[in-house]
């Protein structure tokens, strides 16, 4: 990214901040469909069942903790390898 | 459409349409989701048939109903949650 | 969305619009990726059998019907969501 | 590319850009998906060789080929589909 | 394609080559994700085993191989169809 | 990010952003692969806790290693491959 001058920076980071809504609109559907598909899977009712309701309240709260993790460990494994790329 | 958008005081046009655009853009890949997931739920892969059969029918109104439930639970599960500070900034 | 104004709601029309031959060709690709996955499996020769193709046109029927139904759920539920919303 | 476009009297450049793009992105998401699908039909998972060997090399070309039919068909489909009038406004 | 006049034609060749690097960097990631789906997925360490990295080599080989061969197939097939279309 | 990019001499501002912006979407692309990849292979989908437990977090940190290590060396052999010429033009 250093090949970007001032002014494209900030252009730059105006569309970083245009796609973050994106992102978390990206997050919040996957997280449906993934607890949608692990936790309802009968269809003999039109409600959802205390069960899959306990489900699906496990399993998004998971699938945040998850991503949270993950986007740590992704920025921490991002910094390393671009310091590496820069030591060459 | 699913209620988000939410107060925003001041801001552009611009932004404003981005924001729909988004949401737009969401809803959309969420209605894609949903017919792809309650069709592997609901319809029989073995094509005998050119029509949705009643069965199928049935169980389809109640995937998408379902769905929308699914939907609202996690948008107060995640709000919530993000009230709580258990997580990120993200929210 | 009655955050816009008029001028802003024209805006929206348009990328509407704009979007709506997209979607098409969305819902068009998606058929052919689950009929082809679904129906097409025999890789001795290189044509379709009669087999597959009665499964295809079959399929693809259906996937239409399908996604005509779950659409028009889709429309109902999403008016009753903005309606419970309103009420609050 | 795939016949798609039609004739559409009077419509602006940007209009025309916007369908082509659009096609442009139908044709590239279509070929992804052609690869994963033969990928997953076609190609032993196993890797104790880098070379796609003969047979696959034969199931990969029959794949391409019967995707096309396919499209093709499935094209003819929909258009029947949509002068019979058995389907909403789409198409 | 034929509709577009040269000025539009210009246009969407810039729009091509725009896309281009998207194109890539799509392949690049769907190679990486396969390859790491189907070859790693022991995780008593958190790094790649030889065993693995061998299984990724080979696999990203024969990926690019593979969509090499689709890619040419796609193409003949292409133009095949469009003669056809003319000829109507 | 990945170190791409490369040096590319008197390239307009506008391919220098296309080029940030297509890169900045292949990251994104990759980390939502990389939630959901990890996601199937660490995390147990019975859901009796709201927790990544003890086992399933020391799972994801590893998987996250070896997703940037198959990364890198994808990378690698994508070069050395490129430069044998045994592909196409692309590279």
């Amino acid at each position: 990214m250093d090949q970007l001058n001032v002014k494209e920076q900030q252009e730059f980071q105006k569309l970083v901040e245009q796609k973050q809504m994106k992102d978390f609109m990206n997050l919040y559907s996957n997280l449906v469909s993934r607890c949608f598909d692990d936790c309802v899977n009968d269809f003999t009712s039109a409600n959802l069942t205390t069960k899959e309701s306990t489900c699906i309240s496990k399993c998004s709260e998971k699938f945040l903790k998850h991503s949270e993790r993950v986007g740590q460990r992704f920025q921490e494994q991002n910094a390393l390898l671009m310091q590496n790329l820069q030591k060459r | 459409m699913f209620g988000l958008g939410g107060a925003a005081p001041q801001v552009s046009s611009q932004q404003k349409l981005q924001a729909a655009e988004a949401e737009l853009d969401m809803v959309t890949g969420m209605f894609n989701q949903l017919v792809s997931q309650c069709h592997n739920k609901c319809i029989n892969k073995s094509y005998s048939e050119s029509d949705v059969n009643k069965q199928e029918a049935l169980c389809l109104d109640r995937c998408v109903s379902k769905y929308f439930e699914t939907n609202v639970q996690v948008g107060e599960n995640m709000q919530k949650l993000g009230q709580s500070g258990a997580f990120m900034g993200r929210q």
